[in-house]
């Protein structure tokens, strides 16, 4: 590793992307930390605007990748790697050489996405909670947690991609366990724990699949290398059907948690609930979407026999998480432990689209990625106003929204109707593709998610209902506010929210604004012609 | 108040100056069908302008009085749109243009499908215009009433302090909503009409709900919103249904060839057609969906008129329209003819049954509803027959069964819309008159007072004599009172149905008869209404100080009454029924041409082809119906309900008649049937509603609640019993390290044996 | 064994640099405190030259000072441990054994006809460097721990009040016990030493008793506290008894071959492989188990670790869970991997599999409720021997070959970097024990606000220990888990999921077992961080200075986070292969 | 000369002796008294097993570990006074302050 290696290592925008973010909010959080109490006030507003116009220089950066390339890649080839297959097998890029650990970095029409609502949702989420208190730690925090997100979409190397996966949970957790409600505590453990254990059945998955990378590294201490790219363009990679079923199954426990689908969905509600504004939109927003992306990189495209194997699994996780899910989102008294619910509802669909084996499908599924990822973190926002300016989330606590915070119930309003899955916003056209597809696979089986749709219809209204509505002659406070006059979003909240909100109508009626859909589809294409077409009954 | 207003031409000029928007794109070069699109994009981009600019600036002054709080954005932009669809109609008549698909203003989404050979077709799922009779007849009757609703709601909802500074949300929502109607009528394919009809149902929603305060008005929205949801849905499984049979949706593919190729089965579009039916049953409040309507009455009055008559209730008609030729295939012969069958019962069902419940209804605009009901239960019948004698091969008949129900939605839109804003006036002006006579610190009795409540009218016809007027002629228009509006679509209706049943479609039977009764019984109920509210002595003392006012209510009311006064004569007699059934028929093409080239001719052969078909039975079926509607209908009416008006109030020539007539045939009480067990059943509409609650309250919420308590309780349960298991089991763990030495030897000597004892046992 | 010939050749000198070094500094610890004016001199025979005695009499000021023997020892043990690294990196490369020393002194290469007594390679370099470096973490901190203070500041303090004399007459005790702490951790590296070095039974375990005897003392340091002689006789009663049980099995060996080396003609690995086991050498094998579970603290003889961790103080702990597991594990790997490897080894391997899955299960939750922090500690200490126990059992049912060298690499890089973080948590418990506290978790209590310099470090000690990457606990565990793995899935056939169920190697149970264990660990550990961040303490924000915990602090957080990713894990890794490789030639 | 399997013998007999010594008796130095015979059972072996090979490493053995048990036994004294001079006592089963 000399000199060189390290220049071109954070010449690469994908490497600048992942660890400016991290180093940036470390040296921040470490300058505000060691400064004494007088310059500590000084700071905190520099502070948050050095965040702040980190996080814009990282969604500019994101953008203008975006926007130089199509994303129209043939199969397997990948954006802005750091370095060849040549250098990786060498090692002339290792991290850590001796078992096979290398800096490999790529972007393709799958990460793509991910990549740009993460650099998107960041700065969005810093402006909704822009005087979060200690917002020095706050933001860079929240600018940890974009480093390493982006470094989980971008990373090659599944053991990177493991590490990052796992650092993502440190700036969560601490964003729960500083700023969350009075349950935190418990919220941040149980979200630590829970999604680490089933992590961890994913890291067996690794392994097992590292050991049967038959790509030889020779010069180090187990000739296997990690990287990604290796496994993909291998022949042979795990002969043992067996195995590989074992593989998809470990995989499929970390994913599914992640997700997260019914039954290893519990962690969400109470992590939910409990953490600050911030970190459920970003819980919500790219969090769960790790789980979807990891199943679609790493368990479709390796396992393409183990998909058709495990479609059924797959139907059944999918579908009693949607329908069930949003069954129990009707149960829920607290705003946002529904809208938690919601999203456990709608992260099935995913499931669903993915086990079509469709490209329209697998492209809705991937879509849906995305517009849950602006749509929810909408949804959260809202909620974490209601909860700021009325200390409550209890559904019914309060009636006549609209009149005392009539942007508020706007968003609201915005924010429910499009996750219900209304037309000509974002989440409707996931849930046409995937079910079109989920009808051209299954057939008749569509009127459950279909009728779910109504089930779903049915909470989201009857809670605006209670919220926004009603309320004639006298409006019904919540007994929280203690007879504090009720407010309005502030201007900070209203900004973010109507980004998203725009940002959801806009894809709704053109999904391929900034080529998303076509990128998504043309990925789920290429993904089906290339790997699934033979597996597929 | 109507004495202070002065009048407000001046606001019209940019109105009026938006006119000209289609000869400005004339001059530019383009073409109508170019400028299509426009129809959709304009009020779009108006809606957004007018909320936010709304809720920015809605105390100035300039808002407030020249824009009328946004009204006259909405209308400018609705006089565009109005406009351009004049503009596209003109193009369509003079020219004789054959539009039909238009291609794709743009592509929503690209993907791949895997064809049966085992690669990948790319589909595309795309935006596009669609040109043809029926379309320009929908949208027509939708930007000019919206044009007219939208002119209306400007005098009705900026004139009440209670709509004060947040009329811009209504305007708003109102553009939408045109925006979603016109849309829906333009879109190609069934995808793009299924988003505008969904964000027609989101505007319904936002606008029934306007007074969101009132817990009613806050539950009617989101009855109609779910309500319309259940239909919708299965919409959307019939689209996929659709889908996976022609790998599009667009009109083009479908109706281009239904077949695609001989590929494709008449059974096999059987389910596809049922599950889009119920979208449109949804929609079009029919029997079991159409618990929605009546609640949805709490929105403004204007409201009502746009959605509950003029456009969103006939888009369920429209798509029934829409799949008319996939009915008229000739391979499909038969196959589709029970799903024809079943388009009629619905139909049949719900305008009997809706009739019924309108008879003791008291309420002005419930009336108004459940005659909408009725009436879309109407063409329903009449498209299904429509449908069944296309599938069976009676193309001739079934063209005009198609181009009646076709015309009965345009006469029922006109004067359904006409009624509606004819009882927002009434109501307006009760309302106010209300006010006036009590005074706003009245607050007790303020509320007990509904202004909507014909028991507290009565005698208004000399206090409104344009609203009576227009009231009057609508309900003719209703009812069907020979040669005016609705009688000339309605007859065709009626003897169509019978004509299936001749034709051997016997099941049409009982809808058949229930229509015939139900014509009879619309007699009788708009009748009722009118004579309840214009005719005999005020019921109330609020009606002394009932009196007309502003042009931006009378106006529009003048020219509706004119239109469906006239339009129906007019147009039946230039053929119109087949020039919407198809335009490139005989009699099709010469639409409006032969009338005014002989005039006589075409009205003797309507009137002939109209009410006296050829067959003998039929014949017998169309008197009978003119009969019962309107004979016996309005008689009974007038007895129970009618009278002259007190003394010294006079009304005008053309209601004055109406009302000596009603006071000269005598009077029945019928007390006692209404507290009957059939009024009662009636008044709590069939206990249908009851009965839908009572099945959720009974399935779904205990289904909700104890899911969210096993998801707590049990699958998060296991999660904390393992958590509060390992807890107990550290401290039973850690008992064991006692803290005794002699313990710990103990425990490692056991250790030991058992150590050995292994090593041992596995040699 | 002719005491000349240990001195006979440069060879042996520079061979066992490290050890001189130790055996130097012992030497020195007890002659040069004791330097001073003594007046008796030395006459020189027939001259009138008289040597002075400089023995006794009135010390010198300089090695007089209470804070010199601290020194002597820090600075003995880090050059034995750069010696011993300097060793390496010149060396390493060069392949297997360096050195061998037979029992007549001489020093050879390694051959593999001739039984030795030491061998030099780069195992044993390995595991020397991980000794050296814990206990040198552990004398760093000591002096801060067990703090010296200059005889000149006593003397100013002199005072009539009672309390304050009371105090001085602590730290003059302090004083007082320097050298016998720092002597005993030299002792303690020394026969650690031994152990790493030795290839002959009875040498390995003189060194291990060596060892042993000296931590007794030193879990008993403290005895002024009422717990301090309390933890150390449990640990010593219950360490002897298995010493001697350890000691009976050893004699049992030798009655059973005749000679107690390893390797070589003759020796216990070739009788073993040759004629296999009777049921002498069974028990014995046995019995010396039971010794070295003792000392790595495997269920069911680890009842007295969790007493003596607690009892001792925080550095001592440390070494405890740290150098002398490490040890402890060193022995058991000799005589598993060096004697019964050879005709397949499995007899012991279900056994250690059981062992280890009962040890990490039960070390994790019996730590799960443990209300004092470095009982909790303990616990985990246990649970870790179980991931190594774990790892020892998948190379017995593995037998020698590339899937055993990559767990035993990740075996030794586990003991290497448990130095970091191991340690650094037992003293970032040790910082608390300054201010008398730090035996119950509500000590812990707002420690974040109190010194977030410490909180940080200890956060991030608790993290490795759970294993959350990208700390060095992750990579250490994650190689542990692989290589089980990789040993279990190469062999997996069959087409459907239940056959590859079925052809799993039970191994691989345990790698899932590790796993599992992992998750349930993370509940302590984050409880840990919680509480230092969230709840609120009464306490004065101020925390004793102890400047030199905090610096030992300092290394254990640098190293527990750059040996987890980057080079210099790598480098690490390297060299744990190459001891891996070592052991097993 | 007796057989080296007597002498052995006799080493288990010991060893046994010192065994349950060890797990019977409560009082500190009888058990640190009970180890050392357990370790003289180890020397006997040490010395059966050099009569029966006729090496010397026996012997050496031997020696050594008659060190340690002295080593031990006085490391283990001091320890155990240093407990009897905090608790005047030294029955292991009372001292159990630490446990849990």
């Amino acid at each position: 590793m000399d000199l060189s290696n390290v220049i071109q290592m954070f010449g690469n925008p994908l490497t600048a992307l992942t660890l400016l973010p991290i180093f940036g909010a470390i040296l921040l959080m470490l300058l505000h930390w060691l400064s004494n109490d007088q310059r500590r006030e000084m700071l905190a507003s520099p502070i948050r605007f050095v965040n702040f116009s980190l996080a814009i220089l990282m969604f500019i950066m994101a953008t203008s990748i975006g926007l130089q390339e199509t994303f129209g890649l043939a199969w397997g080839e990948y954006l802005y790697q750091n370095c060849q297959t040549g250098e990786i097998i060498e090692g002339s890029c290792a991290l850590i050489g001796s078992i096979g650990v290398s800096w490999h970095v790529g972007i393709d029409a799958l990460s793509f996405p991910m990549v740009w609502l993460t650099t998107l949702l960041i700065p969005i989420t810093m402006i909704v909670e822009w005087n979060a208190k200690k917002g020095a730690y706050f933001h860079s925090l929240l600018l940890l947690m974009e480093g390493a997100l982006i470094g989980v979409f971008v990373s090659l190397d599944l053991f990177v991609f493991y590490v990052f996966w796992e650092l993502t949970l440190i700036p969560m957790f601490f964003l729960i366990l500083m700023w969350g409600g009075e349950d935190r505590r418990y919220a941040a453990q149980k979200f630590f724990i829970y999604t680490f254990a089933a992590s961890v059945f994913m890291l067996a998955g690794i392994l097992i699949m590292y050991f049967n990378n038959p790509a030889d590294w020779s010069g180090n201490i187990t000739n296997k290398s990690f990287d990604f790219v290796l496994m993909e363009n291998s022949t042979g990679f795990i002969a043992a059907e067996g195995l590989r079923s074992v593989v998809f199954l470990l995989m499929l426990i970390g994913f599914a948690t992640k997700l997260p689908s019914v039954p290893v969905h519990t962690w969400l509600p109470d992590a939910h609930v409990q953490a600050p504004t911030a970190g459920s939109m970003l819980l919500a927003g790219v969090m769960l979407k790790m789980g979807a992306y990891g199943f679609l990189r790493l368990g479709v495209t390796l396992f393409p026999e183990q998909l058709v194997e495990f479609q059924i699994l797959l139907i059944v996780l999918g579908m009693v998480s949607l329908v069930y899910g949003a069954i129990v989102c009707l149960g829920q008294m607290n705003l946002k432990r529904m809208v938690a619910y919601s999203s456990v509802s709608h992260m099935g669909l995913i499931f669903l689209g993915i086990a079509t084996l469709e490209p329209l499908g697998i492209a809705g599924a991937i879509f849906m990625m995305f517009a849950h990822g602006i749509i929810s973190p909408l949804l959260f926002a809202v909620c974490g106003a209601f909860k700021h300016h009325y200390h409550t989330l209890e559904i019914g606590s309060m009636r006549g929204l609209a009149h005392h915070s009539p942007w508020m119930s706007a968003h609201m309003m915005v924010g429910w109707m499009g996750s219900l899955g209304l037309p000509l916003m974002a989440g409707f056209v996931a849930e046409v593709a995937v079910l079109i597809a989920f009808y051209m696979a299954f057939g008749w089986w569509v009127l459950l998610p279909a009728v779910t749709l109504i089930v779903t219809a049915t909470y989201y209204l009857w809670s605006m209902q209670r919220t926004i509505f009603e309320g004639e002659g006298v409006a019904q406070l919540p007994p929280t506010m203690h007879g504090d006059k009720p407010r309005d979003i502030t201007w900070h909240e209203n900004t973010g929210m109507l980004i998203l909100g725009v940002l959801a109508v806009v894809y709704g009626i053109y999904p391929d604004f900034f080529g998303m859909f076509e990128m998504m589809s043309n990925w789920a294409s290429l993904l089906v012609e290339n790997v699934l077409l033979e597996v597929r009954p | 108040m109507g004495e202070h207003s002065k009048p407000e031409w001046n606001l019209l000029v940019p109105v009026l100056a938006m006119v000209s928007f289609p000869f400005i794109r004339h001059l530019l070069g383009y073409n109508p069908i170019d400028s299509a699109f426009l129809i959709v994009a304009v009020p779009l981009a108006i809606f957004p302008v007018i909320l936010i600019i709304g809720q920015q600036y809605k105390g100035e002054d300039w808002w407030k009085h020249q824009l009328k709080e946004g009204g006259i954005v909405a209308l400018a932009g609705l006089a565009i749109t109005l406009s351009l669809t004049i503009w596209l109609i003109i193009e369509f008549l003079v020219h004789h243009a054959h539009f039909g698909d238009q291609g794709a203003v743009f592509d929503w989404i690209t993907f791949d499908n895997i064809a049966s050979d085992n690669t990948l077709t790319e589909s595309v799922l795309s935006f596009g215009i669609w040109v043809d009779s029926i379309s320009l007849t929908v949208l027509f009757v939708a930007a000019f009433l919206c044009f007219l609703i939208c002119w209306f709601a400007i005098g009705y909802m900026t004139t009440d302090p209670i709509n004060e500074d947040r009329n811009h949300r209504f305007f708003a929502e109102f553009v939408l909503f045109s925006m979603g109607m016109f849309g829906m009528v333009l879109a190609d394919s069934f995808l793009w009409l299924f988003i505008f009809w969904e964000i027609m149902g989101l505007c319904s929603y936002l606008l029934i709900g306007f007074y969101w305060e009132k817990p009613s008005a806050a539950a009617a929205a989101k009855k109609a919103f779910l309500t319309t949801r259940v239909g919708d849905v299965f919409l959307m499984v019939g689209l996929f249904m659709l889908y996976d049979l022609y790998h599009s949706l667009d009109f083009a593919v479908i109706f281009g060839d239904p077949t695609l190729g001989g590929t494709i089965h008449g059974e096999d579009l059987q389910w596809p057609i049922i599950m889009m039916f119920i979208g449109c049953v949804g929609k079009s409040a029919q029997f079991p969906l159409h618990v929605w309507l009546p609640d949805a009455m709490e929105g403004p009055t204007p409201v009502s008129a746009l959605i509950h008559a003029a456009t969103m209730v006939n888009a369920g008609l429209y798509l029934v329209a829409r799949m008319f030729p996939i009915f008229s295939e000739a391979s499909f012969e038969g196959a589709l003819s029970d799903v024809a069958m079943l388009i009629a019962w619905i139909g049949g069902i719900t305008a009997f049954m809706a009739a019924l419940i309108a008879f003791v209804a008291n309420d002005i605009k419930r009336v108004l509803a459940y005659s909408t009901m009725s009436q879309l239960a109407y063409i329903f019948t009449g498209l299904g027959a429509a449908c069944w004698l296309a599938n069976e091969g009676y193309q001739k008949y079934a063209l005009f069964a198609f181009g009646a129900a076709m015309f009965h939605l345009f006469n029922h839109a006109m004067a359904k819309a006409m009624l509606f804003m004819s009882s927002g006036s009434v109501i307006h002006e009760m309302h106010h008159a209300h006010d006036h006579a009590h005074g706003d610190g009245d607050e007790g009795d303020h509320h007990h007072f509904d202004p909507q409540d014909m028991r507290n009218m009565g005698g208004l016809a000399s206090k409104m004599p344009v609203t009576s007027t227009a009231m009057m002629l609508g309900s003719m228009s209703i009812i069907g009172i020979p040669l005016i509006g609705g009688f000339w679509s309605k007859e065709g209706i009626v003897g169509q149905a019978w004509n299936v049943y001749l034709k051997g479609g016997e099941m049409i039977l009982f809808p058949a008869i229930l229509v015939l009764a139900t014509a009879g019984m619309t007699g009788f109920y708009m009748s009722r209404m009118w004579f309840m509210t214009f005719a005999g002595k005020p019921k109330s003392d609020v009606v002394e100080y009932v009196h007309e006012e502003t042009q931006w209510i009378k106006t529009p009311l003048v020219t509706l009454s004119i239109v469906t006064a006239f339009s129906g004569f007019l147009l039946a007699c230039g053929h119109f029924v087949y020039w919407l059934s198809d335009p490139a028929s005989e009699k099709g093409s010469h639409f409006m041409t032969d009338f005014f080239k002989h005039p006589f001719e075409a009205i003797l052969y309507e009137l002939e082809h109209a009410f006296l078909p050829e067959d003998n039975t039929l014949k017998i079926v169309g008197w009978t119906a003119i009969l019962l509607s309107a004979g016996l209908g309005p008689f009974i009416a007038a007895r129970m309900h009618g009278g002259h008006l007190s003394e010294g109030e006079r009304a005008v020539p053309l209601t004055s008649w109406l009302i000596r007539y009603s006071g000269s045939v005598g009077h029945t009480d019928v007390g006692e049937l209404a507290e009957g067990g059939l009024a009662t059943a009636l008044h709590n509409r069939l206990y249908i509603d009851d009965a839908y609650e009572w099945i959720i309250s009974k399935t779904l919420i205990p289904l909700s609640a104890i899911s969210a308590w096993i998801d707590k309780n049990l699958v998060d349960g296991v999660i904390k019993r393992i958590e509060c298991g390992s807890q107990w089991a550290s401290t039973q763990i850690r008992q064991l390290t006692t803290g005794k030495a002699s313990d710990y030897l103990l425990m490692a000597a056991l250790g030991t044996l058992v150590v050995i004892a292994i090593l041992w046992g596995v040699i | 064994m002719n005491l000349g010939t240990l001195f006979s050749g440069p060879d042996m000198a520079s061979i066992l640099m490290p050890e001189w070094i130790l055996i130097l500094g012992i030497t020195a610890m007890i002659i040069v405190p004791n330097l001073g004016n003594a007046t008796f001199r030395l006459p020189i025979p027939n001259t009138s030259i008289r040597i002075p005695y400089l023995l006794g009499g009135k010390r010198f000021s300089f090695t007089g000072d209470p804070r010199l023997p601290s020194a002597i020892a820090a600075f003995t043990l880090f050059a034995s441990f750069i010696t011993a690294l300097l060793s390496q990196m010149i060396d390493s490369g060069v392949g297997v054994a360096e050195a061998c020393i037979s029992m007549t002194g001489a020093v050879n290469e390694c051959a593999i006809s001739d039984n030795y007594i030491l061998r030099v390679d780069p195992f044993s370099r390995m595991m020397e460097m991980i000794f050296t470096a814990a206990l040198l973490i552990a004398v760093i901190a000591n002096m801060d721990r067990l703090p010296a203070t200059s005889h000149k500041r006593l003397q100013l303090e002199v005072q009539e009040d009672p309390v304050a004399e009371n105090r001085r007459l602590a730290k003059l005790l302090n004083n007082r016990r320097q050298v016998d702490f720092s002597l005993l951790v030299l002792m303690v590296a020394l026969g650690m030493s031994t152990v790493a070095l030795s290839t002959n039974l009875f040498s390995l375990f003189v060194g291990l008793e060596l060892a042993s005897m000296a931590s007794y003392v030193l879990v008993s340091f403290h005895k002024e506290t009422k717990i301090g002689p309390e933890a150390g006789v449990k640990y010593f009663i219950v360490g002897s008894v298995a010493g001697a049980v350890g000691l009976y099995g050893i004699s049992m060996l030798y009655i059973w071959n005749g000679d107690l080396s390893i390797y070589g003609t003759g020796g216990l690995a070739e009788k073993w492989a040759s004629e296999g086991p009777n049921g002498m050498a069974i028990i014995g094998l046995a019995m010396m188990l039971v010794a070295f579970g003792f000392k790595v603290s495997a269920v069911p003889f680890h009842f007295a670790a969790p007493d003596a961790y607690a009892g001792a103080s925080g550095p001592v702990a440390g070494v405890l869970s740290t150098a002398s597991k490490a040890m402890g594990f060193v022995a058991l790997m000799r005589v598993l991997f060096g004697v019964t490897l050879g005709d397949g080894g499995n007899e012991w391997t279900i056994l250690i599999g059981a062992v280890a899955a009962i040890t990490m299960t039960w070390g994790n939750i019996a730590a799960l409720g443990s209300k004092n922090p470095k009982r909790m500690l303990a616990y985990s200490s246990i649970a870790h021997a179980g991931y190594i126990l774990a790892g020892i059992a998948a190379i017995g049912a593995l037998g020698p070959g590339a899937g055993s060298e990559l767990i035993a690499t990740a075996i030794i890089f586990h003991l290497a970097v448990l130095v970091t973080f191991k340690i650094g948590a037992f003293l970032v418990v040790s910082l608390l024990e300054c201010e008398g506290r730090g035996h119950e978790i509500s000590h812990f209590h707002g420690l974040a606000r109190r010194d977030p310099m410490i909180a940080i470090p200890m956060m991030i000690f608790m993290l490795a220990l759970a294993g959350v990457p990208p700390l060095s606990g992750f990579l250490s565990k994650l190689m542990m888990v692989s290589g089980i793995i990789s040993s279990t899935v190469g062999d997996v056939s069959g087409a459907t999921l239940s056959d590859a169920f079925g052809s799993l190697s039970w191994v691989f149970w345990l790698a899932i077992l590790i796993f599992i264990n992992s998750a349930i660990s993370i509940f302590y550990y984050l409880r840990i961080c919680v509480v230092m961040f969230f709840e609120e303490t009464d306490r004065s924000p101020r925390m004793s200075r102890a400047p030199m915990i905090r610096i030992a602090i300092m290394l254990c957080t640098m190293g527990a986070v750059v040996l987890g990713f980057g080079v210099l894990a790598d480098v690490l890794a390297i060299a744990a292969s190459d001891a891996a490789a070592a052991l097993f030639s | 000369m007796i057989d080296p399997s007597w002498i052995s013998g006799l080493g288990v007999f010991l060893f046994c002796i010192g065994l349950i010594g060890v797990f019977t008796r409560k009082n500190a130095i009888i058990v640190l008294m009970c180890v050392e015979i357990m370790l003289n059972a180890v020397n006997l072996n040490f010395v059966a097993g050099a009569y029966h090979y006729e090496n010397i490493d026996g012997w050496v053995f031997a020696a050594f570990a008659i060190a340690i048990a002295a080593a031990e036994v006085a490391v283990g004294l001091a320890i155990l006074l240093s407990l009897y001079s905090q608790r005047q006592t030294i029955s292991l089963d009372e001292v159990s302050l630490l446990k849990h």
